[in-house]
Order: C-alpha cells, then structure tokens, then sequence
C-alpha cells in the first residue's frame, strides 16, 4: 500500500514537472546554445567533422580510423542490407513501398514525429513497423539484420545533411523535451547521465577511448565497434551506454530511447551523414 | 550468398595495389563465450592471390590476426582488365575464391 | 537479530532440527520481499541499476546455499541499492535540467 | 575516407561497391570451375612456428635463424592502439631482394601473427590488422638476401584484443 502510493506520488511529481517544463521549451534556442558550446569548446574541429566522433578529437585514433576506412568492416553490412532491401517480402512487397524515395538517401529525416500515432518514429522502428506490415516477424533491434539495413539506408544517405523537424505540436515538444530530461538526467550506480560523458567530458580519454563529442553523435550511426566484433544500431548504443554506467537499459525503442534520439539527433541538425561508422 | 571475400585491384603506372576484406571469425581460441566456454580456435592460415598463373601474394595467418582480416600489398605486372585470384582456407577446413577485375 | 543468533546456537546445540532451520530462511524471505519491493519500485520509475539485479540475484544463490548470514547481508545491499537509485530519480526529477546547455 | 563532400570519392566508391556485387553472383560458380587449380593450400601453414612463444624461437622454427635490427625495415604501428582487437599495422622496407615479410606480436600468447610471402615482382609492403592483448613490442621481420633483419615498436593497449 505504501509502495503504491509512493509511486503514484512520484509518477505524480513527474508528470507535473515535465508539463510545467514543456511550457518553456525553445527547440531552436536550445539547438543554437548546444552547437555554440562544443564549437567554442573544440574551435579547431571543423564543424562537419563532428560526425566522426572521437575521431575528429585525436590524431592518432584518427590515422588508425583512416587506415580501416580503407577497406571498413561495415561493408559487409551494407552489402547485406542492399540485398535485404532489393529482395521481395512474402507479399512481394519490399523494404522500399513503406519508404518516401524507396528508402534510398533518406536516413537524415530520421526520426521524425508522427502525428497521426503522436509518437517519434525512428528508422529502425520505421523498419519493423513495415515488416510488420507486409506479415513478416520484427528484427531483433540491437544488430545483425537491423544494423545491415540501417547501415545500407545511412550509406545511401551520406552527406546528406540532418533535417529533424520539431513542429508545433505539444506532443511533438513534449517528445523532444523528455529526450533532452533522460539526456540530462544522471542514472545508474555511477550516476552518470549522458551529458556527463559527451558533453561536460567530450574529447577526454577513459582508458585509450575518446568519449565522443555528442555534437553530431547519431550521425555515424549504425557502427561498427571493434569493441563489439560487430554492427550495432542506435539500439545497441543506447542500451550500452545504460550498462556502462550500471543502470539497467531499456527495451530497445522504447519511448524515452527514442525520445532522446529525436532531442540528439535535432541537435545535430545541418550536419551530414556520416553512417554506417567504424569505432574503437 | 554474397562472397566471403572483398577485393579491390588497381593498376597503377608501375604495379596494382591490391586490397582485401575477408568475412571471418578469426576465433583466437583465448575468447569465452557467454556462458564462460572457451570459443575454439577458428581462423584462416593461407590466403593466395594468383595473376597469371603465378602466385603473387601469400598470406599465412595465425589466429592473432583481426576478425575480418585485411590485406593491402602491391605487385608488378598486371594491368587493368586482367584477373586476379583470390582464395583462402582455414584450420577447419572451410575456404572460399573469388576472381574479381583489375581495375 | 541477537535473539535469532541465539536462537540459532540454541538449534546448533540441539543438533539443528529441520525446524529450526526455518527462522533464519523467513528472516531471509522478509529482508529479501523488501528488497525486491525496493527494486521492482526503482523499475517502475525507469531508475533501476543493474547492481541492484545482480545483488538480489546473488542473494537469492546464497540462501539456496544455505548461507543465510551471507544471504541477508546481501538482500540488505540490494534494499539499499534499490533507495538509492529512487532517490537519485527524485533527486533528479529536477536537478537535471541544471545540466542543460544554455 | 572521409564525407562525401568530396563527390568523386563517393561516385568512385559506389562503382567499386557495384563492381564488388557483381563479382559476388559470380564467385559461386567460379569457384567450383576454377577452384582446384588457385586454391589455397593447406599444407603450406607452418603449425608449430605459430605456436612458439618468443621472439628467438619464432624465428628459428619459422626461418632457422635470428635477426638483426635494421633501419630499412619500416614498421608503421600506432602508439596507442584505440582498440587491441585491431591494430593497423603495416611494413615496408627499402631492402633488395625480400622474399618475405612476418609479424611478431612479443606479449600475444603465442608470438608469430602473421608471415607473408613476396615472391619477385611483388613489392616489400604488406598493411594488416592484428589482436594485441596487452600493451606489447611488435616486431617486424623482413627476409633479404636470405638474412634477416627487424624493426620493432611499443604499442599501448588499454583496451585487449583477447577479452570478451
């Protein structure tokens, strides 16, 4: 009985904040702040580079990244979801009908706010809710078959600069404000939030790593860590990140994943594609 | 299914700089899995890449090196359009080829 | 917690009977039904820590074991584990947005 | 590479990877013409020289024989290596007449990585990626004129190539 009505206080609590902070959120200035900080806080870093993450802060991360971009180990992964893509579902229907433009050079429209489902959709549930549609199992979200989708979808786009849109809809604001809270908000026995890492200690080394400058961080995605031996999605990312810090991850794609998604993902708005990425 | 093997052969002035990506494990034999057992060694020993009729390059790889391995050398010689072999096996027995074009 | 451990040389004493046992496993069930209240509310709060899982988990292989001292010590971390990511939660409710960059 | 600001590159790389799909329908049946005649044999992997566990015995299984350091034996390692399960390396060498380049990884399990043969006509460069375990000096072996002669580097692993 006590637990439940702490619970119902605390959900309480939270609901009402997160209603008195929507009144005053300001996408664009919060856009324009985030970019100043790491621009004036890395002036030698070309703003496009960015989107290479720790390699745009360290010469010698970067000439070992320049040597396996010679021949990256994502090219299986973009080979496989290629031929994903071409080949028919069981309806004879492919990847490409539930996609503007066949799928082809869209990734930095992703993720956008539905209005129809009030919901941020990003490609990888974009992905599943077309399986789903044509009769097909979802994939798995962390790797494999989604991360060779992705990764196709993001090569198809490189370049291509990021262009989410925060509309006026106060579901679509109330997303993008959630997203940046769970960014900001400190969490697992490290008490660590994001932030904490790719912003306040971007550039720093843990270990021989680079902690990667949050500015333009999703535009890599998916990658390939040499860590993991393989691909991984935004899925993947986020789930680790959790782990790292000792907080018990999410499901992938659940609602704050992708709410956080929407919020970076906007704050690296006019950069380019840069996925899928090669990473230590 | 696509080929285990990627290449990329481009006939310079002087020589052909070669450069591969083969699809592999490349299991040290050192790794746990997730239930604590040791994964078995599994990786390539012999890569070979023949222009001509004539080896040109051969690779005999321990299982230190990198999941997906990659190759990058330069032979005299050849010229655009011509075939260059590629083949491997590994300490199973398991092995692929491909003929890709110099470009 | 005297009284259980006395209770418990008492049972040592008698050549621990099935019986006595049982004081020292419904210690352990209660301290670790706390625990698990704790945590399951640090879940619904979306603030566990992975800690607090690992902890209960050995908790529960410790009283299988028969370790019941080491049993309730661990239900006990895992209790306090399971708080102190829900006051981290509260504590943030708010405190986060000191963090954003403005 | 970098972005595609640079068009070119990217217009280069998408032939190759068209190029690279229509290898791959192709292999297949290739293979099964052609394989008995390139296939890569076997019997030519020296097993015990890859299970030696020093600088010294490495080479005297594999080339029954030592070394000596040279400065025409280039060795290009990273310093740190941002991750032990791949480290770029790559060697080069102004030496005549190399039949043979290897690769000693000296804190790996077991020391040799990897051994390339350079029959003539192909230049004495091979670029690679190895698994280093731990922080570790890598030695690079070129065989000239039936001598050899190394270069060796220290390269800094924080995060190995051997753990899970």
């Amino acid at each position: 009985m006590l637990r439940k009505l702490l619970l119902v206080g605390a959900l309480a609590l939270g609901a009402a904040h997160s209603a008195l902070a929507a009144d005053k959120v300001d996408p664009k200035a919060e856009f324009k702040a985030f970019r100043d900080y790491f621009v004036g806080r890395f002036p030698k870093v070309p703003l496009d580079d960015f989107v290479n993450g720790p390699y745009s802060m360290d010469a010698g991360l970067r000439k070992q990244w320049k040597a396996i971009e010679e021949f990256p180990p994502y090219d299986f992964a973009v080979d496989k979801g290629k031929e994903m893509f071409a080949k028919p579902f069981a309806n004879g229907k492919t990847y490409g009908d539930c996609f503007p433009d066949k799928g082809v050079g869209i990734r930095q429209n992703y993720p956008y706010f539905d209005a129809k489902s009030g919901q941020v959709i990003t490609l990888e549930l974009a992905l599943n809710q077309c399986r789903e549609a044509n009769g097909e199992k979802p994939l798995d979200y962390v790797k494999d078959d989604m991360a060779a989708l992705t990764a196709y979808m993001a090569f198809t786009s490189r370049g291509k600069r990021f262009d989410i849109k925060i509309s006026d809809d106060p579901r679509a604001l109330a997303a993008y404000r959630k997203g940046e809270e769970y960014f900001y908000t400190r969490r697992g026995q490290l008490n660590f939030s994001c932030a904490s890492c790719h912003v306040q200690s971007a550039g720093n080394h843990i270990r021989t790593e680079v902690l990667a400058p949050a500015l333009g961080i999703m535009a890599a995605m998916p990658i390939y860590r040499s860590e993991w031996g393989s691909m991984g999605t935004i899925s993947r990312r986020l789930v680790t990140c959790n782990s790292q810090v000792r907080a018990a991850p999410l499901k992938p794609q659940d609602e704050l994943y992708r709410d956080v998604e929407y919020f970076l993902t906007y704050m690296g708005n006019g950069l380019p594609v840069s996925g899928p990425g090669a990473r230590p | 299914m696509a080929s285990t093997i990627r290449v990329r052969a481009v006939a310079g002035a002087d020589t052909t700089e070669v450069q591969s990506l083969i699809q592999h494990p490349m299991d040290s034999g050192f790794v746990k899995d997730s239930a604590g057992q040791l994964i078995p060694p599994h990786h390539i020993e012999v890569v070979q890449f023949e222009h001509g009729g004539k080896t040109v390059f051969t690779a005999l790889w321990g299982p230190a090196v990198s999941k997906d391995p990659y190759l990058k050398f330069s032979f005299k010689g050849a010229k655009k359009g011509d075939d260059l072999k590629v083949s491997w096996v590994d300490n199973k027995g398991a092995s692929d080829s491909l003929v890709a074009k110099i470009q | 917690m005297r009284f259980a451990l006395s209770l418990g040389l008492a049972a040592l004493a008698a050549g621990l009977t099935f019986s006595a046992l049982a004081a020292p496993a419904d210690d352990f069930k209660a301290a670790y039904a706390k625990a698990e209240a704790a945590s399951k509310q640090a879940v619904a709060l979306k603030t566990q820590w992975t800690t607090t899982v690992a902890t209960l988990k050995s908790a529960q292989a410790a009283a299988s074991a028969g370790k019941y001292d080491d049993a309730m010590a661990l239900a006990k971390e895992a209790q306090a584990l399971a708080e102190a990511s829900i006051a981290q939660a509260k504590q943030q409710a708010t405190a986060w947005q000191d963090a954003v960059i403005r | 590479m970098t972005l595609s600001p640079d068009a070119a590159g990217w217009q280069r790389r998408t032939l190759l990877k068209a190029f690279a799909g229509g290898l791959a329908g192709l292999s297949l049946f290739e293979a099964s013409m052609l394989l008995p005649a390139y296939a890569a044999d076997a019997a030519q992997w020296p097993a015990e020289a890859f299970k030696q566990k020093s600088e010294a015995d490495a080479l005297k299984i594999f080339y029954g024989k030592s070394a000596e350091a040279s400065d025409k034996v280039n060795l290009d390692a990273p310093e740190i290596a941002e991750n032990g399960a791949v480290v770029p390396i790559a060697v080069a060498s102004t030496l005549p007449n190399v039949t043979s380049i290897a690769l000693l990884v000296l804190e790996n399990p077991f020391t040799l990585a990897a051994a390339y043969k350079i029959p003539e006509g192909t230049q004495p460069a091979v670029a690679n990626r190895l698994k280093m375990a731990k922080t570790t000096k890598v030695v690079a072996v070129v065989e000239s004129n039936g001598k050899l002669y190394t270069a060796t580097k220290e390269v800094k692993v924080t995060v190995g190539g051997c753990g899970g």
